[in-house]
């Protein structure tokens, strides 16, 4: 049980001021390639750019933001030192989550192609 | 909060975690549903409204007493701005922590406080928001999305308006000296939840703001 | 880590545990267990007599004992009342009772949050039945389908009363499921490693999981129909392009992982008591502990399979088919392993044994009408018929209720130090047993030809009638069995209280001490090498154990009573049930703000009260 | 363990047999509206998949229940007898266990498969007979959009032809259903929903509304009546006079079948009931929720109330509540509220009896 210890308060294994600087660095940076990616992919920074981003814009911006999800998760909810069992009970209703979500998008595209014939 | 006098004396837990943190944590785990259930619900009612304003295209709509075309509703430089504020919100507290654990009452003063301004302000930036909307043309009832859109972030807002009492009851209760090193943890369980609340943000951000 | 958990601490201040304030204030997972299983038992009661009524309307055709409205907002009622405020409200009696007890622990993780639970519950069990008293009681389902639910096609305080009720008793059962779920991760007796713990222990875990990740969702869709009918949006009527389908599959999503929430507790109490009165261990623990956990992670898998007749198209028919006969697969596991538990035992056929046993034939009735329904094209003439009414109440009475009362026979003697008498036990088994089937098993038959759900009356040219006077002779006899269970416990309650600490040779630690346990449950926990600790000890001590003897709690500390949980209760009741009032009174929200000042105000006064 | 397995396998022969006992008690008398007796090729194919899990239940519950039986008399003991062994488990037993229920599903699972694509979506083709279906508080509307017929509660079919139902609702979420002929399938606002059938044989069969839509969901039923061609086009000729959809122009007038409409609306025109009862039917405000021949239509696409055109040829009275005789339509007319409590069908305006005579007489002779 040496999980104990460290969650009791001996904070030796949590980051410093420094790195939680270095992850607020990175999220400020990832939020804005998320809004460039939108600006791009909408066209307002030219045709030819829009034309490669376009296509991809969805996928980009959910990329970005589960790497701005897991980098806040890790490092400032303390989960990549805490005890695994709190990343599980994240991380399973997190999945059930995205499940639900996605299963309602397929199911709702379907319903409306038979109900409108 | 006094539980933490209480736990001096109880016995160890099993997992060597204290009750409340799993506690807080399955909380998380469980508003994860809630909010994708909200999340569902606007992304399968997306492009079902039968009247503007429209989140990212000119529509017709209601404005005035009469019908007439509204441009896209969606500000996305003020929502990003209010973003980067909730993001670094979440810097702060974990500092603010920092400085708790190690008993640096001046470290956890001034980061808490900072947390607290940055809540204040993102509230207000969705205040400003909705009323903006507002005038627009978009009641809650204009149309779905407006309904949809309004029961998502309004849900959050309400998490953010939550932790910000939160985060300022503690906040008093350092400055009047008793939230010492010890009792460090009834501020992590608040920071747990005020992250949450953000990371919850950085999906609504892309996938209702973003995302055409 | 310290075995021990007798702490060196000032002695605490032990109240005096008579009158009802102590009632009020109190924050002992026991007494809390007490009040959650009487209250739960009288709304278990009243959903019987809702049935009965029933019953007596649909004895013969074009009948008019009941109004047709009465009879909707009878069979609504019935549902809600059953699920909400007796099975779930009966299963964390045992819950509170004996979760901290089978594990070894002082009390729950968080004993005023338990308080506070029970009172959600009583005042939103109290405020849904309230309804009844000024002729409104909700009248569209306990399923609720929109947009039937609509202000325009439900008029009145009927359907406001079930949506706020409903959400009040979403907040309980949160609440505790959070208490719960922390409690078993956190507070098990050392050496009690997760594959050591009792299955009740195991399969109340599981439900509070479920409980965690679906009311969530139930608590969005309520606040949308809420919206709906008060605040004029449009998410479940198509007159604002909204879809009442909506309605349907988030209200499953929370609705089948709810069946498992009231089935599970049961499979809980029916491990345990099968091992003990078969004097062998659990068969196959393991397979039984993956096997509840399969069946929870598939129950969020299925939820479509409500929803054949909607015509959601063969993909996703073919899906959910698949997935609900996938559950079939480890319920059938848990099934044999539990006829495995018994062959070559030595079975005591006591009354908690006749009816765990039961519990089991007849849930495998339900269980194979279940694999019938998942087949869609047959659920089309199946669904909404009295097949389905069959199907699930041999699944929730031949199974939770069975269940439930195996477990309320096993361990009434722990909770009250009074035993049951056997022979009027075997009696209300065989009066419940016969009746049940009786009541139940011609539904197949009915619906298969062809009676609808839901139906206050039937026309005598379709023939219903003969199975129709059969099944409400049953239920008679059902509820009749009620008043011999009824008379047991008043009759034990006029003995005294002398039951032994273990009258059964139960395998687990709750037996190791007096009955009725002391507020603190165990001076000393003994430690735990496997998932049968007391067996272990009767071995070591030659097959006998000595009777424990009540100990002086000197030194103990335990949690002082508190009443802020139940005015915090008020404040939630106050706070969600001002919402009945936006139609009637134009500054209804005064309301709303006087129940979130108590509530708020009852969160600080909890919050910077000293807990010990 | 030798003997135990002896009896489970004479249990299994029997079980097919036992299945059988069960569902012939269950059909023993004659139920009209039984799931059992499919008549129609959608009910047939799931009366086959039904018996297939019917038999792989029986023979799974005959076993389990008989080993439990077993078990309980076999392995009964009394309070002083010493401790049994103590066994925790058996690996191959368990495997053995989970291996062959998913071996039993799969079997069902295959037909099942099978059986969903085969009856899902619409009917096509030539001679399909295309009907819509519009479910209402609390009866059903048949509309014939290709003949131009539209009436209530009461479907007729050709025999032997596949009929396309396009189903939806005008209120809240009913259910459509036919046991003999198919299985459910809602209907939603808004939106279409498809069933399809073939009658196997002639004959007036039953049908109710399956999903709770309110204070008289139980009184929501119907007939189905299938006929032979030359019945059904006689009643499709029939039932175009002063039909709704003829009316507004919405299908020509006699394009796929002659009428003698024009001789009939002049011989209807000359009669004196016929003129009384129209009078009345305009005059206390039938017509604002209901069709009917020689009566001017407010709106040809939402009716509130069943088209009464041709009202005293159907079998049956306020949705399939009671016979369509003169006493119980008289019955009706005076206070349709005490026959069917809590119907929409409102009168507006208190009638006397001579004019509720007036009026059944008039609505009897619309055949």
């Amino acid at each position: 049980m040496d999980a104990h210890s460290h969650a009791q308060g001996g904070d030796h294994a949590h980051p410093t001021p420094g790195l939680y600087f270095k992850v607020a660095l990175v999220l400020f940076v990832l939020t804005a390639l998320e809004v460039l990616a939108y600006e791009v992919g909408h066209g307002r920074m030219g045709a030819d750019l829009q034309r490669i981003v376009e296509p991809v814009v969805v996928m980009l911006l959910l990329v970005l933001s589960a790497a701005k999800f897991a980098l806040v998760a890790m490092f400032y909810m303390h989960l990549k030192q805490d005890p695994k069992v709190l990343t599980n009970l994240f991380i399973w209703p997190l999945l059930l989550a995205a499940t639900v979500i996605a299963a309602m998008i397929v199911i709702f595209s379907y319903w409306r192609v038979v109900g409108a014939k | 909060m006094s539980d933490a006098a209480a736990h001096a004396i109880e016995h160890p837990t099993t997992t060597g975690i204290d009750s409340r943190k799993v506690a807080i944590w399955t909380l998380i785990g469980s508003e994860c549903l809630l909010f994708a259930s909200l999340i569902s619900t606007y992304l399968v009612y997306k492009g079902k409204s039968l009247v503007g304003p429209l989140p990212h295209t000119e529509s017709q709509c209601m404005l005035h007493g009469k019908m007439q075309a509204c441009e896209p509703i969606f500000s996305i430089p003020l929502v990003t701005f209010g973003t980067a504020v909730l993001l670094f919100s979440s810097f702060f507290v974990v500092l603010a922590l920092y400085g708790a654990q190690k008993g640096n009452r001046k470290m956890l003063i001034t980061w808490l406080s900072a947390t607290v301004v940055c809540g204040l302000f993102f509230i207000g930036m969705q205040v400003y928001e909705f009323s903006h909307f507002y005038h627009e043309g978009l009641g809650y009832t204009t149309n779905l999305f407006a309904s949809t859109f309004y029961t998502l972030t309004g849900f959050h807002g309400s998490h953010v308006t939550v932790g910000v009492i939160w985060l300022a009851t503690l906040l008093v209760m350092a400055i009047r000296g008793k939230l010492p090193a010890g009792k460090s943890l009834n501020l992590e369980i608040a920071a747990l939840y005020w992250h949450f609340v953000d990371v919850v943000w950085i999906v609504i951000f892309p996938v209702v703001y973003l995302m055409r | 880590m310290a075995t021990s958990v007798v702490d060196h601490a000032p002695a605490s201040h032990h109240e005096p545990h008579t009158g009802i304030w102590s009632w009020i204030t109190t924050v002992d997972h026991k007494r809390i267990g007490i009040l959650y299983g009487v209250t739960a038992f009288i709304f278990f009661l009243l959903g019987g007599i809702e049935a009965l009524i029933m019953r007596i309307q649909l004895m013969k055709p074009d009948n008019t004992f009941v109004s047709p409205e009465l009879f909707n907002s009878l069979f609504t009622m019935h549902g809600t009342t059953m699920i909400f405020l007796g099975v779930m409200p009966l299963s964390a009696m045992f819950f509170n009772y004996f979760i901290p007890l089978q594990i070894g622990a002082r009390d729950v993780a968080f004993p005023r949050l338990n308080a506070f639970s029970y009172w959600v519950f009583l005042l939103g069990g109290l405020f849904i039945n309230f309804s009844f008293l000024i002729n409104a009681a909700p009248n569209a389902g306990w399923f609720g389908y929109a947009n039937l639910t609509s202000n325009q096609y439900s008029p009145g305080l009927n359907t406001d009363f079930w949506v706020l009720g409903l959400q009040i008793l979403g907040v309980a059962s949160m609440a505790a499921a959070i208490n719960f779920f922390v409690t078993i991760v956190n507070m098990r007796a050392p050496g009690m490693k997760m594959l050591r713990m009792p299955m009740f222990v195991w399969m109340s875990f599981i439900t509070q999981i479920l409980l965690l990740l679906a009311f969530p969702v139930i608590t969005i869709a309520l606040v949308f129909l809420m919206m709906d009918r008060h605040f004029a949006t449009h998410f479940f009527l198509p007159e604002g392009g909204g879809d009442p389908i909506l309605w349907q599959h988030l209200f499953w999503i929370f609705g089948h992982p709810e069946v498992y929430i009231l089935i599970l507790p049961s499979f809980g109490i029916v491990s345990e008591i099968l091992p003990v009165f078969s004097r062998k261990p659990l068969f196959g623990y393991t397979a039984m502990v993956f096997s509840g956990a399969f069946i929870a992670f598939l129950g969020f898998g299925v939820w479509s399979h409500h929803m054949f007749s909607t015509g959601m198209g063969p993909f996703a028919d073919a899906f959910f088919s698949l997935s609900t006969m996938l559950i079939a697969v480890p319920t059938g596991v848990k099934i044999f392993n539990w006829i495995g538990t018994m062959w070559g035992g030595s079975l005591q056929l006591k009354t908690p044994m006749l009816f765990a046993i039961g519990m089991v034939a007849q849930f495998i009735v339900g269980g194979l009408s279940g694999v019938m329904h998942s087949v869609p094209p047959a659920d089309l003439q199946q669904t909404d018929t009295y097949f389905i009414v069959a199907h699930f109440h041999y699944v929730l009475f031949g199974g939770a209720i069975f269940g439930l009362t195996a477990g309320a026979y096993y361990w009434f003697p722990k909770m009250f130090g009074r035993m049951l008498d056997d022979k009027m036990g075997k009696l209300h088994f065989w009066m419940m047993f016969l009746g049940f089937n009786i009541t139940f098993f011609p539904m197949h038959f009915l619906g298969l030809n062809g009676m609808p759900r839901r139906v206050y009356t039937y026309p005598g040219d379709l023939n219903f009638e003969f199975w129709n006077q059969v099944q409400t002779w049953g239920s008679l006899l059902l509820g009749v069995s009620f008043l011999v269970f009824i008379y047991n416990m008043w009759k034990a309650s006029r003995r005294p209280a002398d039951a032994p600490a273990d009258p059964w040779r139960g395998a687990t630690l709750e037996w190791l001490i007096p009955s009725p346990p002391q507020e603190f449950n165990f001076a000393d926990v003994p430690p735990v090498h496997s998932a049968t600790p007391a067996w272990d000890l009767r071995r070591a001590g030659g097959g006998t154990l000595p009777e424990p003897q009540r100990v002086s709690g000197a030194g103990i500390h335990m949690p002082r009573p508190s009443y802020w949980p139940a005015v915090t209760a008020v404040g939630v009741l106050v706070t969600i049930g001002s919402i009945l009032f936006t139609h009637a009174f134009s500054q209804w929200y005064f309301i709303t703000l006087t129940g979130a000042a108590i509530l708020i105000y009852g969160i600080y006064r909890w919050a910077y009260e000293p807990a010990f | 363990m030798e003997k135990s397995s002896g009896l489970v396998r004479r249990l299994a022969r029997q079980a097919p047999a036992l299945c059988l006992l069960l569902l012939i008690a269950a059909c023993a008398k004659d139920y009209p509206q039984t799931t059992l007796q499919p008549r129609g090729d959608f009910a047939r194919m799931v009366d086959d998949l039904f018996r297939t899990t019917v038999v792989w239940a029986t023979i799974v519950f005959v076993l389990v229940e008989g080993v439990l039986l077993w078990a309980i008399f076999k392995f009964r003991g009394r309070a002083d007898d010493p401790e049994p062994r103590q066994v925790h488990g058996n690996t191959t037993l368990e495997v053995v266990w989970t291996v062959i229920p998913a071996f039993i599903l799969v079997a069902i699972a295959v037909p099942t498969v099978k059986t969903i694509f085969k009856t899902s979506d619409y009917a096509t083709g030539p001679g399909v007979v295309q009907i819509e279906v519009i479910g209402h508080q609390w009866w059903w509307e048949f509309r014939y959009p290709e003949l131009g017929v539209v009436t209530g509660n009461e479907m007729h079919i050709p025999v032997g032809k596949t009929v396309n139902l396009r189903m939806t609702t005008a209120d809240v979420l009913h259910s459509f259903w036919v046991p003999q002929f198919a299985g459910k399938r809602d209907v939603f606002p808004g939106r279409y929903n498809p069933l399809w059938f073939k009658a196997e044989v002639t004959g007036i069969f039953s049908g109710q509304c399956a999903e709770f839509c309110g204070v008289q969901h139980a009184r929501m039923g119907f007939k189905l009546i299938s006929e032979t061609q030359e019945e059904f086009d006689a009643w499709v000729a029939r039932e175009r006079i002063g039909s709704p959809l003829v009316n507004a122009g919405t299908v020509p007038a006699d394009t796929t079948t002659p009428a003698d409409s024009a001789g009939r609306a002049a011989k209807l025109a000359a009669d004196s009931l016929e003129q009384a009862g129209r009078a009345l039917f305009s005059g206390a405000g039938c017509i604002g929720c209901h069709a009917m021949v020689g009566t001017p239509l407010a709106s040809a696409t939402s009716l509130k109330g069943p088209n009464l055109s041709h009202v005293g040829s159907r079998q049956t009275l306020v949705a399939g509540l009671m016979p369509n005789t003169e006493e119980n339509l008289r019955k009706w007319l005076a206070n349709p509220d005490s026959v069917k409590q809590g119907t929409l069908m409102v009168l507006p305006k208190k009638l006397t009896d001579a004019e509720i005579a007036t009026l059944v007489a008039y609505l009897r002779s619309h055949r």
